[in-house]
């Protein structure tokens, strides 16, 4: 382990950080305006939710992404990347989540988070490869669930060449977009982290129909899988997705106060122009009192968020435990402006033809992931309280 | 439970529905049905829901309370028991939801006999289906700034204008109609109308699509569409009264005529999901955050069916309106708080849309939570009842 | 036990219930008029909060409440009393609570429900005694403030005349105002309940120092005080107190929604009067939907209440679940209105010359009695959901 | 933990306070404090309070960014550190709050030179306590709406009306002191003083008991009081605007002078309580609901702490208010929702005065649950504070 490094004050957002997330806005707002979201990923919902078809997203947009470099950010430099401070990624994301980006960007930096946090000298090819553009995601998910690292539902049993996986992961990120996958598989004991490229023999991809229309979801069944030595990446898997906890924590946060921070305005734009009772609604009360509470709770996780970020940039013992506040308040601020953006439009915002949709279940979605407030708050306890003495 | 405080008519009703209910359950349905009658998209689930209101129109439970001479039952307070023995049961709900708790009522007190005798009996066997034009885009919680226009020709009106939020509209045989006579007064311009939609020239319908993905709702344009002055409900001018009516029936303050079944307390489908749910190793149902929230959401729907008790004692009421106005606010916020927490429980399984088959209880709680926000909005948002409860109840002063 | 009988639609709050309910609200609105309480209760703080002395009640306002025969009302006909539904005290209760009567009343219902409840014939002549305007309270707590039967910290032990009482009971309501204790009391296994009067040999009481300004409290202390076996009115204390269990809960439920009550009505009066920005308070939704809320909270906790009561008259087995789901609506109502009624007052409502006070402290001691919200939830998650499987 | 971003200034200073700090940890206090300066009622809490206050001022804790021509120490940028490290230390408060947060700011950007060399030194060392004359009984929430009249005679003014929820009056010699000078504008016809206080003739201070029975804050009465023009701040109808620069520095938007010390986030005594206490023979520590509870107290302090970090990194605040004008509103609901979470979690043994023995950790946690109704109603009530943040931040139309 790295000694903690000080932490600044400024959580390290200096100026690199800030020129990244400035281009960042400006990149999505030219190239992912929420007309063309729209169009993209909710035009019609019947393809999505009757025909089980894939909602789209912008292959152009990914390639640009690519070449400005946003996969390799959590990679080392040597490793063709930019090796760049978890603060200045989690400041890009919030705008990938104000933006609401349909892209395999966040399961990508998801697994590079994680491979990094792998130690190992294995991962440092498939490092290079993500921060080449190969997207990919994590295959960590029991069929529970499970909202914590290693409740997994694979085996690897050992092969003269590597290792060989049976059983099924569930709940993978923007699987369809993925041409690696991280997968965690127990053995006895341990968890072994693989490394399964889409089209490997005996992998069985079935997309999952999901809510939210900026993202996809599906389940792998592994059948049979052959890994060979050099794509198991860590023989201490679980160990690995611990270190790589508290940064995974950060992201998905990131992009809950990124979609909450693009409710709120939205929201306040439609009470600052909605007449009723010959005022705009934002007079009342009832519709600005709920929308202060809305900023409160969403300044409060983004305060916690870069707080967390930080600790994790400086490898400190409490950044899990920051993450966790993090998170469980990045949840829950999601989940109150989701609530009141749709309740405060009123009729318009119960319509598809409203965007208010298209974040709210892509919050939805990210306040389950990785758990929600109440798990990460029972977590917590633990931390803060002690364990429960039965 | 024994009871007591019926009279021997109901409570020989009370068992003879109760005995009909249990030996006529209907055939299960040939697609998942809805929550609610307002998001029935589909023919088939109109189909298999229209005939059950007949049949249970026709075992009179339906129009219980309703005088026989427009196709009712003539008994009294028996459609309360009636709908209670539906809910009891769980059976399926009355698809002619605006029909039963709305228009009938409405039409019992403002229409004209023959209007009682053309309109009600299809209303109570389920045949016509109506649906409500009282929202349109510009009006939202501000109901009585209605655009559409009614103008006098002769002796029909010639109505010109853009309903929304119109439930069952697709199906619909009738509307009950809000218009607008005369710009001079805000309230005293508005006109009651009850309006033919199905095949009637100039109307048309077109479903919006809700944010769940789903269709149930539409917009309703008419364009010179003429409606016989033998259609208008009370005098002209007299609108806002009426519509008053109506909104006290939907907003559950009256017993309507019928509108039982499935929609209850969801508290035992909530138990039932935290046992086949997963934290940490450990089944929701045994986490006690899980069950303290369990247990607030069956308070606050046995207080909802408590309150409705007490409503009916007068002397546990100092103002008559105090309880009965808080049902649709309560309803609805109880619906949508026990939806978010069934979301809550499913955990990351409700992030799976219903034809995924690995939803939980095919992706009803997701779909409920997203549908929920139609019962905190429509019939006036919860801001709207809440002012309403503060003014005609509390007596605090006007906020708009 | 009883065969439960039916439930009727109206809780059985007929005509006599009314009468009673009418009849003591106009006694108190006459007797213990808001101006009145104040002189009495709540003059000058320092007496109270410096020095020690119990605050002030009206023992004339008590005899005329014994001449009405209101502590007799659980007690049966035969015994002096006139053996009343709960579900009328519950209503008598509401006006008391109202009113926040500063008395031995509920204390002395309590005490009679639980002798009620012993079903001993040793239990009689106490009931007739409170029935004739004895006042009487319940010694049934141990150090930890336990809110269930049971947890008490006195030690019984056989004597050849009866039992000798040793140890501590903590939470005594209305001590200073009462004659007669029942004291629940540890022997073996069981527990026994005796009658104690105040001065008795070896029972000293130390009177808290409390905020509520409505009532007393003490702590009271045996050192081998003797009881004689016409004393020990039950044997099965635990049983007794169980079944009385119910019916305590929904008398603090009662008195917690008449301060309720009170407060919201007089913080709507003072939002309809008060002016700020050139209107009544009232006008503004941040004062109105509050206001709302609190009303719908109070209204679940009424209509829970009196269908818990009349389960409790009818015998039935849910008597309990509904009692404890009363008592945490109550709980919860009374939490919320008394910080709004404080809050919307503003200044004045801080200060001590405003009623508010005394109202707030009688709820907040009402919500801790026998378990607030939470305590009554977890037990009620037993009965709806299951026990926890460890 | 580490911390960079500093002056190497800053970084000696931080090393000093935090070593004298240390080292000159004062004794214990001769009775109970208060939770807050604003609750110091007793002569000998005050005297305490003042020399410790003394001490800092000496040691450069206090007055650290103010110019030593007016007895302050001409730091940079230090105060804050001081505040800070006396906040980790868990030293006492500052008792002259309102002189050092509200006045000595409002002073050094309104007053005169003179004005400065004469009122600032003493309120940094606390020689001199300041009250705050803002409220008035009529006025509310509504803080434009002053009746306090100052009348113009000479080189004088002639003062006389109402004070009211003055903390601290009855140790003050100073009042900031807003007061009507025309009643034909609203806004513009306000006139900002400092007005002599203790002895002052015409001036009666007469305490007020709040729900607690305590004392501690005050009405102050003016009756033909005179007073200087030049104690006047800035020119005459520019009230308004100097008060909103003393509100600015008492909302939290900006740094005083000092105040620093306990007060803080009140977790960890929370959980020694919860440790202590008993729900069904289990310690409330081990309840789930409670723990769950205590964390979502521990989030919300963490994030109090941490957004006044963020609110000093101007690339993550798009609005420079934001995160500033949301700390009097936090924090006060803040610890409102701490003290009520100890009164639920001492459960009946928060029935309990300070007196009794009995009383969980001598009766704080009801007494700071009854008193945290001043931090949410004093300094424009927390409906107000939501007002300001929807209305200046956010950008919507003005409620009132």
């Amino acid at each position: 382990m790295n000694q903690p490094s000080p932490v600044p004050r400024n959580f390290g957002f200096g100026s690199e950080e800030e020129m990244l997330r400035d281009l960042a806005r400006q990149f999505l707002d030219e190239n992912m305006p929420v007309e063309k979201l729209r169009g993209l990923a909710a035009p019609d919902p019947e393809p999505i939710y009757d025909d089980g078809q894939l909602p789209g997203w912008d292959q152009q947009v990914w390639n640009q992404v690519i070449e400005l470099g946003w996969p390799g950010l959590a990679v080392p430099e040597h490793l063709g990347g930019s090796d760049f401070s978890l603060v200045g990624i989690v400041g890009l994301v919030e705008e990938v989540g104000r933006h609401a980006l349909p892209s395999p960007l966040i399961s990508t930096l998801n697994a590079s988070w994680v491979l990094r946090s792998a130690q190992t000298k294995e991962a440092d090819p498939f490092l290079q490869s993500l921060a080449s553009g190969t997207p990919a995601s994590l295959a960590m998910t029991g069929s529970r669930g499970g909202v914590e690292p290693g409740e997994v539902d694979v085996e690897a049993r050992s092969t003269p060449a590597g290792v060989c996986l049976d059983g099924v992961s569930f709940f993978v990120q923007d699987a369809s977009k993925c041409e690696l996958f991280l997968v965690f598989a127990r053995q006895g004991e341990g968890l072994k982290l693989c490394v399964v490229p889409r089209e490997a023999a005996g992998l069985r991809i079935e997309q999952d129909q999901i809510h939210d229309v900026t993202r996809d979801q599906a389940t792998l069944y592994f059948e049979g899988v052959e890994v060979n030595s050099a794509s198991v990446v860590s023989d201490s898997g679980l160990a690995t997705l611990q270190r790589a906890w508290p940064g995974l924590l950060c992201l998905v946060s990131a992009d809950l106060c990124g979609t909450s921070e693009w409710q709120l305005q939205t929201t306040v734009e439609y009470a600052k122009n909605r007449k009723q009772f010959e005022r705009p609604i934002g007079f009342f009360q009832a519709v600005k009192h709920p929308l202060v509470d809305a900023m409160i709770e969403i300044d409060r996780a983004r305060s916690l968020l870069y707080h967390a970020a930080s600790l994790v940039d400086a490898d400190h013992p409490d950044a899990e435990l920051s993450a966790r506040m993090a998170k469980s308040a990045a949840s829950d601020a999601g989940a109150y402006i989701s609530d009141r953006s749709v309740q405060l439009h009123g009729g318009i915002g119960f319509t598809w033809e409203c965007d208010l949709h298209i974040f709210f279940k892509r919050s939805l979605h990210n306040q389950a992931l990785y758990g929600d407030g109440v798990h990460q708050r029972r977590r917590l306890a633990d931390f803060l309280v002690g364990p429960i003495d039965r | 439970m024994g009871e007591s405080g019926l009279t021997s008519e109901q409570i020989a009703f009370q068992k003879h529905a109760r005995g009909w209910l249990e030996e006529n359950a209907p055939p299960p349905p040939p697609i998942r049905l809805p929550l609610m009658a307002i998001e029935v998209m589909h023919e088939a689930q109109r189909d298999y829901l229209q005939s059950w209101q007949r049949r249970c129109y026709e075992a009179e439970l339906v129009g219980t309370d309703v005088p026989r001479e427009y196709g009712g039952w003539g008994r009294e307070g028996c459609q309360r028991i009636a709908n209670q023995e539906m809910s009891r049961a769980g059976t399926p709900f009355m698809i002619n939801i605006v029909g039963l708790t709305m228009a009938v009522p409405t039409i019992l007190v403002h229409g004209t006999e023959s209007q009682k005798k053309l309109l009600i009996p299809g209303a109570l066997t389920g045949e016509e289906i109506w649906c409500q034009g009282f929202s349109e885009p510009g009006a939202g919680s501000d109901m009585a700034n209605q655009q559409t226009s009614a103008i006098r020709q002769g002796e029909d009106w010639l109505v010109n204008g853009h309903k929304v939020w119109t439930s069952l509209g697709h199906f619909a045989k009738w509307m009950i109609l809000i218009t607008r006579t005369s710009k001079e007064h805000k309230y005293d311009g508005l006109t009651y109308f009850v309006c033919p939609i199905e095949g009637h020239p100039g109307v048309s319908v077109r479903p919006l699509i809700k944010i769940t993905g789903e269709t149930g709702f539409n917009e309703v344009l008419f364009e010179d569409v003429i409606v016989p002055d033998s259609l208008r409900l009370d005098e002209v001018g007299k609108g806002w009264t009426v519509a008053m009516t109506t909104l006290t029936y939907e907003r559950g303050a009256a017993e309507g005529a019928g509108g039982g079944g499935q929609g209850g307390d969801p508290t035992q489908r909530l138990i039932a999901l935290a046992r086949e749910s997963w934290r940490d190793g450990v089944r929701a149902s045994d986490d006690p955050v899980t069950r303290d929230a369990l247990v607030q959401q069956a308070i606050v729907y046995e207080g909802i069916r408590m309150n409705m008790r007490r409503a009916k004692v007068p002397a546990l009421n100092d103002h008559p309106m105090r309880l009965p106005l808080q049902s649709k606010l309560t309803g609805s916020e109880a619906s949508q708080n026990a939806a978010r927490l069934g979301v809550e429980i499913a955990g990351v399984h409700s992030t799976l849309y219903k034809k995924d088959p690995k939803a939980p209880e095919a992706g009803h709680w997701p779909l409920a939570y997203l549908n929920s926000y139609g019962g905190t909005i429509a019939a006036g948002t919860n801001e709207i009842q809440r002012n309403i409860l503060g003014e005609r109840v509390l007596g605090l002063p006007k906020s708009k």
